[in-house]
C-alpha cells in the first residue's frame, strides 16, 4: 500500500508516484501541510518556538506559516526553554493546542522540568481532571560537525517517564498522520523527527488524515531476522535488506512509529517467527530504546529467541567534530548488515 | 514595617462593608482550616506532607476577593488558603488530603497537588517556581480567546530565585499578558532564611527590569494587599499587562507539618514572637470591631459557623471511600472522549 | 565478610556487630563521615546544597556539618538548581571538588541541561583537556503521601548518557567507601541514595576507604535464579531469598553498586550459572536499568537463558498519593517472590 | 547611540599608547581571523558551524585588555573572538575547526567549544546562557581558593533571556564573587529581533534588581569598553562583586556562516549599513591616525604582519593530522593519573 512504503532514494520519486496516480510529498512539506490544516481547521491550535516565524522556517517544516496565520498564532520566543514549556501548559491546561518546536533535541534538557514533572504527571496529580493536549517537536540527526551539544537524540529519556506519548516517523505519510493525531490526542506528545529525511519523498494524501498511535508497521517482510528500526534507521534497514536479500537472508522490517505507546504484539509475533532480533537506532546505545524493546522480547517471546539480541546504535560517547570521527560514529545500513549476518552464522 | 491597618476613609474607597465582612470571613475560614489539620495529624491517618498557611492568611484573601469564579490561580505546595479563598470547598480539599476518592484531585495528589476547575484552578504544582510559567500560559490563552479572564500566581520569595521567574517576568511583559504575580515572601525557604539565598530582601524591585509595576505590601494587612491586588487586577482586565506584588509576611508553623520549627533553632523565636503580634487575623477584626462593622457576638457568631462546616467537613471527608486499587494505573493519559 | 554484608534488620545490629568487634554505623552516619574527612583532608572539596547547613541536614546526613567547616564549605544554596549545577561545574573545572545535594531526585530535571549538556560532555568536547569533579548526590524513596513530583527515581535517565557515572549504594560500607571514591573520581558521578536505608545499620571502618567504581557483589549466593537488585531492594531480595529458601528455591542476589560503569561479567557470570534472571529496581518499569540488565544478558548470555527474564518495577504511573494506591505502587519481597516463582515452576 | 569615539583627554587617563596599539592589533587580528574563514569555508574542509565575530570585535578586545593570563573567560557559540583576544594562538583554533587532532579541543569539539587552560579557557558551551554560571563557578572557587583570578562571562542578548541568567545574577550578587557580566546585545538571536522576545531593549536595566552596577556602552567604541570594563575587572579584583555590561553592537554575518543574511530578509540592510559605517575597527584605526598614535604606513605594515601570521596558521592547520578513529571513544570519561 503506498502509504506504508519507503522510498530510499530522495530524487525522482515524484514522478514514479505520479505515475501511479499518487500525490508526493516530502516530509519536510507533510509536516507544514498537517500544521497548515490543523491551524485552519481549529482556533485552538498554535505553533511556538524559537524562529518558527523565521526565513528559515525550522529547515523549512513553519515556513512562511506565520503569513497565513500571524505572529500569534506562529510564535517567536525568547530563548527560555523551561519557562516558555510551562506557558505552552499553561495554555494547553485553558484549552489551546500549542505545538511547541525545538530545532534540535538538544535544548530539551533545559525544560526536562516542565516536561517530566509537570506535563507527564498533570493528568495524573489532577485525578484525571485536566490534561494537557501539549505536542513538542523536536528534531534530531547528524549536523556538520555540530558535535555533542547540537547533535543528540534523547528519546529513550522520554520513554521512562509515564505520561508522556512519542512519536517517531520514518516516512512523510506518518509525518503527516501522527501530527495531526498527536495534537488531538489531549496528552502531551513527544514528537521527533530527523533532519535526514525531510527531503524524503513519499506519497500523502492531501485531506487530513490521522495514522493511530501504538500501531507499529512492517516496512518490509522478512522471514530470517526482525530488525525493529526507529526514524530514518528504517531506511537503512531497507537498504540493508537488499544487500542481504543478494546473500540469501531475508529480513523483516518493522517500525513502531511510536515508542509509547508501543506495538509489543508486532514485534512479537515477528519475533516468534524470525527467532531473531535487532534494533537499529538513533541513538546512544545504553539505556536507550533498544535496550527496552529487547527486554521485552525476553520477558514475553524468549522461548522464541534462537541467537542473541543486537543493537545497532551510537556508541556511549558524547558526539564528536571532526569529520573522520563523526563518520566512525554514526550506523547506517551497513552496520546492520554486520548485527543480521552476527545472528545467522 | 507599619503596622496600621490602612485608615478608614481609604477603606470606603476601596471595598464596602460586604466585601470587608467577606474577606473577614475566608481570613476565619482559612486560619480556621488549617487549625483542624493540626487537630487531626497525629492521628496518622492523614497521609500526606501539610504545607500550613498560618500567619499568611491576608494575602490569598486579600487577592482571590477580586477574582471572579473562572479567572484563573496556580498555587504551591502552600496551597490551602489560595484553594479556600478562591472558592475550594473544605471538603474536598480535606478528602484529598485523606487520600480519598472524592478528593478534589480523586486521592492521586494529595496536599500539593489540588485540582478544582470548576474555581479555575487547573491543578497544582509543587515544584517550587514551577507554577510561575503556567499562570503566564493561562494568561496567554485567555488573550488568544479573549476569554477576559485574567490569572494570578502565588509563589514563595524562594520560587522567585527559580529562572522561571525570570522568564515568566519577560515573557509576561513582552506579551503584555493579563496575569499577576504575587511573592509571598515570608523570608524563608525550608528552613534557609533569605539572606542565604538572595542579595537583599527585596523582589519587588526586580519589576523594573521588565518593565512593570512592582509594588511591595506589608502582607498582614489584609486592606493593603486588597488595595493592591485591585490595582493590580485591574490593570491586568484592562491589557496594560502584568504587575508583580511582593507580600512581606512569615509563616507561624514550620515548613511542612503541623509543628511549630522554631524549638528545633530554625528561627528566633522573637521573630515569631514579633509577627504573632500583628497576625493577619487579629489586626483585621480588631479594626473591623472598632470601626463598627461587626460586632464582637457577630464575629464570634461567624467563627462558630464556619467551625461547625469546617467540622462536618473534615468528618465526612474522613469517612469517604478510599480509591479502589485500580485506580492506581488510570488517569497516566487522558483518554479521548 | 563484613563489608558484603547485608543486615535486613534495622535495630540491635549495633550490638550484633559489636559483639563480633565490629565498628557499626548507620548509611546517614557512614555518609556523613564519609564527607566529614573529605572535607578534613582535601581543602578542595565543599558542599553546596537547598539546606544542606540547616536544622534538618539532608535527612541527617550533613547535619552540622557547617559547624565545623563554615557556610562557606556546607554553603546553602538559593532555589536555583540549572545556575547553581553550573557554578559547581565551574568550580569543578577550577580545580574545586564539589558534592552537591539534592533532598529529593525529583529537582534533578531543574537541572539536566547542565548535567547532561554541561557535567556529561565537557571532558570529551575539550579533548580531555578539562574535567568536571562533580559528585551530586539525590535522595529517592517513598514519601508520606508525597506523590508525584517528591517521590521519583529517574537514575535510568542517567543511564543513557555518555560521561556521567552512576553509584547506588545500598549499605552503610558502601555508602562511605562509594562517597570517598566518587569525590576522587575526577568525573561527574550522580550518587544514589535511598532514604529507606538510612537508619540501617552495618560495618564501617574509621579509617578512610574507597570502593572501586565497576565492581559488583554477590550479597548472597544462589544456584537456581540470578536477582540483579538495586539500592533498597538488595535488602528485599535477601527477604525474598529467605523465603523462597524455604521452599527449596535458591536465588543469588547480585547488587551492582555501580550503574556506570556496570559489572556486566558477574551478572553475565551468574546467569550462566543459574539461567534465570530478575532485575528488581526502585523505579518505573519501562525505559530503564531493568531493560538495559535484561539486554546485556540477551546479547551475552542469550544461550544461557533457560527462562524469560522479569522485571520488578514500579508500575508506569505517577506516583499516587492516596495511602491505598501508594500501598499498591511499590513493590517489595513478596513481588520478588513472584517474579521468581514465575521462572522456576 | 552616540557615535564619537571617547575624547583624547578621557583616552589619556585611560589607556597609554602601547595600550591603544594592541587593542588596534586584537580587533585587527580578530577581524582578519574571521576574513580567512569567510575564504576558505566553500572548500567545504572545514566541516563546523561557524558562528562569526565579524562587527563586534570592540568588545572581545576591549574586555580582555584588561585580563591576565591566567583570568577566566567563558564564550559561546560565538566564540573565535574571545578565545583571539584572551591569547589563544590561531594556529590551534584553526585546526580545531578543521577537526584536527591538534585543534585545542583535539578536533573533539569543534568551532563551538574551544578550550584552552593555558590562557583561562577552560571550555566552551554552545549552550545558550550555559556558560553564565560555570563563570560564576570558576569566580566562586577563586573566592575560595583566595587565588586572585577573577571570571568573565561573555554572552548574547539572546542568553539574557534564560533562567540561568537570573539564577547566575542573584548568587554571584549574593556572594560577591568576582565575575564581570558582558552581554553582547547585537539585537538578534539567530535571525529573530529582540522585539520578539523583550519587552525592551534595555539588558544593563535588569542589573538593579539584584543590587550590581549595570552599564550600557557602546560596544563598537573599544575605549568605551575599555573603560567600563577596566572599572568591572578593578571592581572584582577588589572584592567588591560583580557587574554587568551591556554592550550594543551588530553583526555583519547571519547567525552562523560565512554568508551575510540581510539577502534573505531576515534583517533590513539599513540596519547593516549604518552599522557599517560605524564599523569598530575603522573607528578605531581613524582614531588612531587622527591622533597620531599610528602612521597610515604603520597600520598597514601591522595589517600586512598579522595578515601572514594568519595565512600561515590557517595554512599549517590544514595540514595537521586528522585524529585516530580510535580517538572516537577517549575521552569520554577523565583518567586518574
Ligand atoms: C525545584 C524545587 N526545588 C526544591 C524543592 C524543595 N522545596 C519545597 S518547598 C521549598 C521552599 C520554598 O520556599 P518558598 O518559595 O519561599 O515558599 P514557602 O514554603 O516559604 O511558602 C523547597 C526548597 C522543590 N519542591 N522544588
Ligand atoms: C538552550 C539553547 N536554545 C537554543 C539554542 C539555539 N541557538 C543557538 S545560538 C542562538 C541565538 C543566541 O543569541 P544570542 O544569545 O543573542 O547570541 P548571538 O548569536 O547573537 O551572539 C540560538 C537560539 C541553543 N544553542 N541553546
Ligand atoms: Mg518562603
Ligand atoms: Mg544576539
Amino acid at each position: 500500500m503506498p502509504w506504508t512504503k519507503v522510498y530510499t532514494e530522495k530524487t525522482d520519486l515524484k514522478d514514479t508516484l505520479a505515475g501511479e496516480g499518487l500525490r508526493a510529498l516530502s516530509y519536510r512539506d507533510a509536516l507544514k501541510e498537517a500544521q497548515t490544516q490543523l491551524l485552519r481547521s481549529d482556533e485552538s491550535v498554535f505553533l511556538l518556538g524559537e524562529g518558527v516565524d523565521d526565513t528559515g522556517g525550522i529547515f523549512g517544516s513553519t515556513l512562511g506559516l506565520w503569513k497565513e496565520f500571524g505572529k500569534d498564532r506562529v510564535m517567536d520566543l525568547p530563548i527560555a526553554e523551561n519557562g516558555m514549556t510551562g506557558v505552552a501548559i499553561g495554555a494547553a491546561m485553558a484549552g489551546m493546542k500549542p505545538i511547541f518546536v525545538h530545532m534540535r533535541m538538544d535544548f530539551l534538557p533545559m525544560c526536562m522540568d516542565q516536561l517530566i514533572n509537570h506535563a507527564a504527571k498533570w493528568n495524573y496529580m489532577t485525578g484525571g481532571k485536566v490534561n494537557v493536549p501539549l505536542v513538542v517537536r523536536s528534531i534530531i540527526g547528524r549536523g556538520w560537525g555540530s558535535a555533542a551539544q547540537h547533535s543528540q537524540a534523547l528519546h529513550g529519556l522520554f520513554m521512562h517517564i509515564p505520561g508522556l506519548k512519542i512519536a517517531m516517523p520514518s516516512t512523510p505519510y506518518d509525518a503527516k498522520g501522527l501530527l495531526m493525531e498527536a495534537v488531538n490526542d489531549g496528552n502531551p506528545v513527544m514528537f521527533i523527527e530527523h533532519r535526514w529525511v525531510y527531503d524524503y519523498i513519499g506519497y500523502v494524501p492531501e485531506e487530513p488524515y490521522t495514522v493511530p498511535f501504538g500501531k507499529g508497521i512492517i516496512r518490509r517482510p522478512g522471514k530470517d531476522v526482525t530488525v525493529v528500526a526507529l526514524s530514518v534507521m528504517v531506511y537503512e534497514a531497507i537498504k540493508a535488506a537488499k544487500t542481504l536479500e543478494a546473500e540469501g537472508i531475508d529480513i523483516e522490517v518493522i517500525d513502531p512509529r511510536t515508542l509509547n505507546p508501543f506495538d509489543d504484539a508486532l514485534v512479537i509475533e515477528s519475533v516468534k517467527k524470525t527467532g531473531r532480533l535487532v534494533i537499529a537506532d538513533v541513538a546512544c546505545k545504553t539505556g536507550g530504546v533498544g535496550a527496552e524493546i529487547a527486554c521485552r522480547v525476553a520477558e514475553s517471546a524468549h522461548e522464541y529467541l534462537k541467537a542473541p539480541v543486537r543493537r545497532v546504535n551510537f556508541p556511549d560517547t558524547p558526539t564528536p567534530c571532526s569529520p573522520v570521527l563523526e563518520e566512525a560514529y554514526y550506523p547506517d545500513a551497513g552496520s546492520i548488515v554486520k548485527a543480521v549476518k552476527e545472528l545467522i552464522r | 514595617m507599619k503596622t496600621n491597618i490602612l485608615d478608614l476613609e481609604g477603606v470606603a474607597k476601596q471595598a464596602s462593608p460586604e466585601v470587608l465582612l467577606s474577606l473577614m470571613r475566608t481570613m476565619v475560614l482559612v486560619r480556621r482550616f488549617e487549625e483542624k489539620i493540626i487537630e487531626v495529624y497525629p492521628m496518622q491517618d492523614m497521609k500526606t506532607p501539610v504545607h500550613l498557611y498560618i500567619g499568611e492568611e491576608a494575602i490569598a484573601s486579600g487577592v482571590c476577593a477580586h477574582l471572579k469564579k473562572d479567572d484563573y490561580i496556580f498555587t504551591t505546595h502552600r496551597s490551602h488558603g489560595h484553594c479556600l479563598a478562591k472558592g475550594t470547598g473544605p471538603e474536598m480539599l480535606y478528602a484529598e488530603f485523606y487520600g480519598r476518592s472524592t478528593g478534589c484531585s480523586k486521592g492521586k495528589g494529595g496536599s500539593m497537588h489540588p485540582a478544582d476547575p470548576e474555581n479555575g484552578i487547573l491543578g497544582t504544582t509543587a515544584i517550587v517556581g514551577g507554577g510561575i510559567p503556567l499562570a503566564v500560559g493561562t494568561a496567554l490563552a485567555s488573550k488568544m480567546k479573549k476569554d477576559g479572564k485574567i490569572s494570578v500566581t502565588f509563589f514563595g520569595d524562594g520560587a522567585s530565585e527559580e529562572g522561571t521567574f525570570h522568564e515568566s517576568l519577560n515573557f509576561a511583559s513582552m506579551k503584555q499578558l493579563p496575569v499577576v504575580f504575587i511573592c509571598e515572601n515570608n523570608s524563608y525557604a525550608t528552613t534557609s532564611p533569605i539572606s542565604q539565598r538572595q542579595p537583599h530582601d527585596n523582589i519587588a524591585i526586580r519589576a523594573e527590569g521588565y518593565g512593570i509595576p512592582g509594588i511591595a505590601v506589608d502582607g498582614n494587612d489584609v486592606l493593603e494587599v486588597y488595595k493592591a491586588a485591585g490595582e493590580a487586577v485591574q490593570r491586568a482586565r484592562d491589557g496594560q499587562g502584568p504587575t508583580l506584588i511582593e507580600c512581606k509576611t512569615y509563616r507561624w508553623k514550620g515548613h511542612v507539618g503541623p509543628d511549630c520549627d522554631h524549638e528545633k533553632g530554625c528561627r528566633p523565636i522573637e521573630d515569631l514572637n514579633k509577627w504573632m503580634e500583628r497576625c493577619p487575623v487579629e489586626m483585621f477584626k480588631n479594626f473591623l470591631i472598632k470601626n463598627r462593622f461587626i460586632s464582637e457576638t457577630e464575629y464570634a457568631n461567624m467563627l462558630g459557623e464556619i467551625d461547625r462546616e469546617l467540622d462536618r467537613s473534615i468528618k465526612a471527608a474522613r469517612q469517604c471511600a478510599l480509591p479502589d486499587k485500580e485506580e492506581l494505573l488510570k488517569d497516566v493519559f487522558h483518554e479521548k472522549k
